[in-house]
């Protein structure tokens, strides 16, 4: 069967005008084969005597398919066969990709960060001198300054020489633009407005101190976790202090989900949710703080930890601040601050007493509330931590 | 780390367990005499995994009283001292 | 330039340019000139005015309209040993000698290993601005700069019409010289002794952006960048002098250096030759950019008539100022 | 060649005019079966049945003279001289074929014997010629420019470009038509309201003749006059050919349009037979001379396809060679 054309791969005898026993001349049209291109005729390029047909018309068979024998031409035949086989076209030369080799730029070569790289790192405020390429030649890469950001203050390597300060303020200068936003607007649109009131703690601290002592470390609970379980419970007990003020009017929760003031190392503030803070025991708030204070510092916080909190605890406890005046976080409607738990004077029955005395302040939205229930909710707060075993 | 760990080996894990709970902490310029809270960010949660990362190594119950002996270097190696068997040498 | 030049002397870009060719024609008796009306109209854009009187039938033919015939024929011509100069009056009717200049021109020398290389100048006039409408404003030089075999170069200065024909005269390859139609009135004094085929220009250095561009286009980039400076923002004008090859080195080294890249072509931008230097500039200076790679091009609709409307199509100092802002804009 | 008379032939003459022409006819038939065995691919166009004008005209021809012919140009470049082996080389795309391998059978090239391709663009030489005329008048040398195209290119606009700047200048060119009334698959009558090819050169006043592409000896002494003629400046000359091709256009062609007993007809008009029994007839050559010139053409095939099949393929480290030119011509 004869290749006609490229892409010709079969072909269909049609007729033969020939039979065994015939002499056929070279050039002798022997056969008639049926192409796409319609019905060739075959002409034969040898001389001899027509031994057998190999093919019945009507068949279709590939290219270089012996159709028929001349006499004595089988072994040969059979060789030739083999012979013409078709040679393996050689390799389409494959073009040499031409990359050009631009000259190098001239002095120190500059560092290899991707323009997506770089605009997240503006966005988050990264130090990218302080971000170690991972991409291919040590290309800084949008996964580096993601990684590098969501580590926090986390220096690259403790081994790196790089000095704590200048790094810490590049990390929380996109921070500082996050809260800078938020106080903001806070300021702007929320009319503030705050009540202080100072506690007798001790009994709280009194309690805290038997039930850790009777526990090993890891089951141990921190002052925080009362703090943020009482402001919870008073939450859900009254209205006006749970839930989003949006498009114009006060959307109250149901559920209260305690945002927890956690700065981050070397700078900046966030204040991820613990959901339903007023139905968790101690212990499980506890590990839920854990849990979230860890996230923070890993840079590896949920999305849904962020936007949920429907109200608000801010503790300096170890600044050893008296009181604060917190900012609410919108759209939430209030925050409560606790200050440092100091030795005061207090009067007991009469007499002056030192006591463990903490001040507690709530900043509300007095667009939802007015003072006389801020005055309430704050109360609430107090009796919860007066009486620390039912929280 | 067994019990009857050697000074050296001691320090060295002491301080691996102190950059697990603060990693942003530099150990070479840590001055062993000073409380960490003037060196960097230290708080309560701070010492609380602290103290619970020294009572999972080294297996010693740490009563929250004691917390103010850890919140130093030099402080808390020689309360750890106190409170392992003697070590077997350096 | 020196103060010596100052004496240089000052000329038009069409006086230029028949300098070059007249300077070619005395230097070689090989080279000679052919296209409609060059001889006894004095060419259509009065570039060959006087040639026909000094030099005579033999070696400034004027030609049928013929344009496949007589590009050919400059073919047969420099395989035949000669230098022949081929005028096609304007890019727009070279699409009638498409299939001499690709098929034969472009082709011939690879595709006889070598034996038939193809020493043919072809001049055309390129561009819009003159309201002539869309079958006489194209500018195709991004086309013809696609096809390996081929030399695409653009002469935008005095000096590079002056000297450009003798450097394409030298070489061994079809070279093809587009010559702007809104350079021709141009003026400015001559102070090169000579020109290359193999590199660009930067006309104006700057440190804030590369501003690239070629032929008609360089004097609105001129302007444009005086009034960025009036800003604050140094535009580097690169003048690419030559379409194929492209000078990449020089490119890279601009791009490298200001960060930012703004390419004008009076071309359309699909398939042009700006989308071709783009690519390039992404593919070997990623990592240098600091702002997408912009550009300013013809708008993609056929030439109209009208000014206002071809003004408005046509690249202008206006939208390359606007450009060169967004790009080296901060923030926002 | 010497410009002799068109008179009887001697037998000498007889023998090279008859050997040029079974030279050509042994390897276009090898070559349409090297093509079924794959060895060739792309496209070829076989001369079988036009031997005659390719012998005739070249034969009139100079060495300075210039050629430009199209894709079906193995029977010129052979009565040129091109070699069998470098030819069947470049059949294979061989990178000892006479264009490198790289142009393959419709782009033959041999600058040293001034053979300026094939051409598969049809009417593409014409211009080129043109063109190659006017550098031997612009440099006063006698060569000419012979420009071979088939009757399809006088559709082309460039055939009418051509013929009018070539008159119009004068130039040294001969427009050789071989005329073998089938476009591919476009009989003349259907393509062209004029079918007298040789009445278009009268258009543009340029001398013009036709004659029966079969006959050797008719194309010899038309092609001897008209190249006198233009060395002695008397502008360009058309020589339309009027001839038949035995095989189908190229190698995948059914050739629907035309049926079989009329190919019959034209085979036993066909060159070789023609000329062969002439000779025969008056004498000046034998059946023995036929079998012997026969034999040395098909050696010498043989002996081209062994130098093809042993000669290597270009590295493909060489693809961009020659883009551009690597010497000053």
């Amino acid at each position: 069967m004869p290749s006609l054309g490229s892409e010709m791969e079969s072909g269909t005898l049609v007729e033969w005008k020939i039979k065994p026993g015939d002499v056929v001349r070279r050039g002798d049209i022997v056969a008639a084969v049926e192409t796409e291109k319609g019905i060739i005729d075959i002409e034969s390029f040898e001389a001899g005597t027509i031994e057998r047909l190999a093919v019945e018309p009507g068949m279709r068979v590939a290219v270089d398919t012996p159709l028929a024998w001349f006499v004595g031409a089988v072994a040969e035949a059979a060789t030739a066969a083999v012979a013409t086989a078709p040679v393996a076209a050689p390799a389409a030369p494959a073009p040499a990709p031409a990359v050009p080799r631009a000259a190098a730029g001239g002095g120190a070569p500059r560092r290899r960060i991707s323009p997506a790289a770089r605009a997240h790192a503006a966005q988050l405020g990264v130090d990218l001198d302080a971000v170690q390429g991972s991409g291919p030649a040590g290309t800084v890469t949008l996964q580096d300054v993601e990684a590098h950001a969501r580590a926090g203050a986390r220096v690259a390597a403790p081994a790196a020489p790089a000095p704590a300060a200048p790094s810490a303020a590049g990390r929380s200068a996109a921070m500082r633009q996050v809260i800078a936003a938020a106080m903001s607007r806070s300021k702007r649109e929320i009319p503030h407005y705050y009540l202080q009131a100072a506690l007798d703690f001790t009994p709280a601290r009194d309690w805290l101190e038997a039930y850790n002592a009777a526990r090993p470390v890891p089951e141990r609970l921190l002052p925080a976790v009362l703090l943020i379980k009482a402001v919870a419970r008073a939450a859900a007990e009254q209205p006006g202090f749970n839930g989003y003020y949006a498009e114009g009017r006060f959307q109250p929760s149901t559920a209260v989900h305690a945002g927890v003031a956690i700065a981050v190392r070397g700078g900046g503030l966030v204040a991820p949710a613990i959901t339903e803070a007023d139905r968790l025991t101690l212990a499980a708030l506890m590990q839920a703080l854990t849990g979230l204070v860890g996230r923070v510092r890993t840079g590896r916080m949920r999305s849904s930890e962020f936007g949920s909190a429907t109200i608000t605890v801010n503790s300096l406890g170890e600044e050893g601040i008296d009181l604060l005046y917190p900012i609410i976080q919108p759209p939430q409607v209030a925050i409560v601050g606790f200050g440092s738990v100091l030795e005061r004077a207090w009067v007991v029955d009469g007499r002056v007493v030192p006591r463990a005395v903490l001040n507690v302040t709530l900043a509300a939205d007095h667009r939802v509330t007015d003072g006389r229930d801020g005055a309430r909710f704050l109360a609430r707060v107090l009796r919860h931590l007066a009486a620390p075993a039912e929280l | 780390m067994a019990a009857g760990v050697g000074d050296a080996a001691l320090r060295m894990r002491v301080l691996e367990l102190l950059t697990s709970v603060a990693p942003d902490i530099d150990t070479q310029a840590l001055r062993p005499e000073l409380e960490f809270r003037e060196q960097f960010d230290f708080d309560s949660m701070d010492v609380f995994n602290f103290a619970a990362a020294l009572h999972a190594e080294f297996g010693v119950d740490i009563p929250e009283r004691d917390y103010r002996q850890l919140l130093g270097l030099d402080k808390c190696l020689d309360y750890l001292r106190r409170r392992l068997p003697a070590a077997s040498g350096p | 330039m020196s103060a010596a030049a100052a004496g240089a002397a000052r000329l038009s870009y069409r006086e230029a340019l028949r300098e070059g060719i007249r300077a070619a024609l005395q230097a070689d008796p090989r080279v000679f000139l052919m296209g409609e009306d060059i001889g006894r109209y004095g060419g259509c854009y009065a570039v060959t005015k006087g040639l026909l009187a000094e030099f005579g039938e033999q070696r400034i033919r004027d030609t049928p309209l013929s344009e496949s015939a007589f590009v050919g024929a400059g073919i047969g011509a420099a395989l035949g040993g000669l230098r022949p100069v081929v005028e096609i009056m304007t890019v727009n009717f070279s699409l009638l000698a498409l299939d001499q200049i690709v098929n034969n021109a472009a082709t011939l020398c690879h595709m006889s290993g070598g034996q038939c290389p193809v020493p043919l100048v072809i001049r055309m006039a390129t561009g819009a601005g003159r309201q002539v409408a869309a079958q006489h404003s194209h500018s195709l030089e991004g086309w013809y700069a696609h096809i390996p075999g081929l030399r695409i170069v653009a002469p935008a200065t005095i000096d590079d019409a002056r000297w450009m024909l003798g450097a394409a005269l030298a070489c061994p390859d079809p070279v093809l010289i587009f010559e702007h139609v809104g350079l021709l009135n141009t003026e400015g004094e001559m102070r090169a002794d000579g020109a290359d085929l193999d590199h660009a220009a930067i006309r104006r250095p700057g440190r804030d952006l590369s501003l690239i561009t070629y032929g008609g286009s360089l004097p609105k980039c001129l302007e444009a960048a005086t009034r960025l400076a009036g800003e604050g923002v140094e535009p580097e004008v690169i003048d690419l002098r030559t379409l194929r090859p492209l000078d990449d080195a020089l490119i890279f080294e601009s791009v490298r250096r200001t960060h930012r890249a703004l390419i004008v072509d009076e071309g359309w931008r699909s398939g042009g030759i700006s989308a071709e230097i783009g690519l390039r500039i992404a593919e070997q200076a990623f990592y240098e950019l600091d702002a997408p790679i912009a550009r300013v091009c013809t708008a993609e609709v056929p030439i109209p008539y009208p000014k206002h409307l071809e003004d408005a199509a046509l690249p202008g100092v206006e939208g390359i100022v606007e450009a060169a802002r967004g790009l080296v804009a901060r923030g926002g | 060649m010497s410009a002799a008379p068109a008179a009887p032939t001697t037998r000498e003459h007889a023998l090279e005019l008859l050997g040029a022409m079974l030279r050509i006819r042994a390897f276009e038939d090898r070559c349409a079966q090297l093509y079924t065995e794959q060895k060739i691919r792309g496209f070829l166009h076989l001369y079988n049945g036009e031997e005659a004008i390719a012998v005739g005209v070249l034969g009139a021809l100079g060495p300075a003279d210039a050629i430009v012919a199209t894709y079906r140009e193995h029977g010129h470049a052979l009565a040129r001289g091109v070699p069998m082996g470098p030819l069947m080389a470049e059949m294979y795309g061989k990178r000892t074929g006479c264009s490198g391998g790289r142009g393959g059978s419709m782009h033959v090239f041999d600058v040293g014997r001034r053979l300026y391709g094939g051409n598969a663009i049809v009417g593409g030489g014409l211009p080129i010629a043109v063109g190659l005329a006017l550098a031997e008048q612009y440099a006063a040398r006698p060569g000419l420019a012979a420009c071979f195209f088939g009757e399809g290119a006088v559709a082309e606009g460039e055939f009418h470009e051509s013929l009018n700047l070539a008159a119009l200048w004068k130039l040294p060119v001969l427009f050789v038509c071989e005329n073998n009334r089938y476009a591919m698959g476009t009989a003349l009558e259907r393509s062209e309201a004029v079918t007298d090819i040789h009445a278009k050169a009268a258009a543009y006043g340029i001398r013009a003749a036709a004659v029966d592409g079969m006959d050797v000896l008719a194309v010899e002494a038309a092609a001897r006059a008209e190249v006198a003629a233009i060395r002695d400046g008397a502008g360009p000359g058309f020589l339309e050919c009027r001839t038949y091709r035995l095989r189908a256009h190229s190698m995948f062609d059914a050739q629907l349009y035309r049926d079989k007993a009329e190919v019959e007809a034209w085979r036993q008009r066909g060159p070789l037979i023609r000329f062969t029994t002439s000779c025969k007839a008056t004498g000046l050559i034998s059946e023995e001379d036929f079998q012997r010139l026969e034999r040395a053409a098909s050696e010498e095939v043989e002996a081209a396809v062994r130098f093809a099949e042993a000669s290597e393929w270009e590295p493909v480290a060489d693809l961009a060679r020659h883009v551009y030119a690597e010497r000053a011509p």
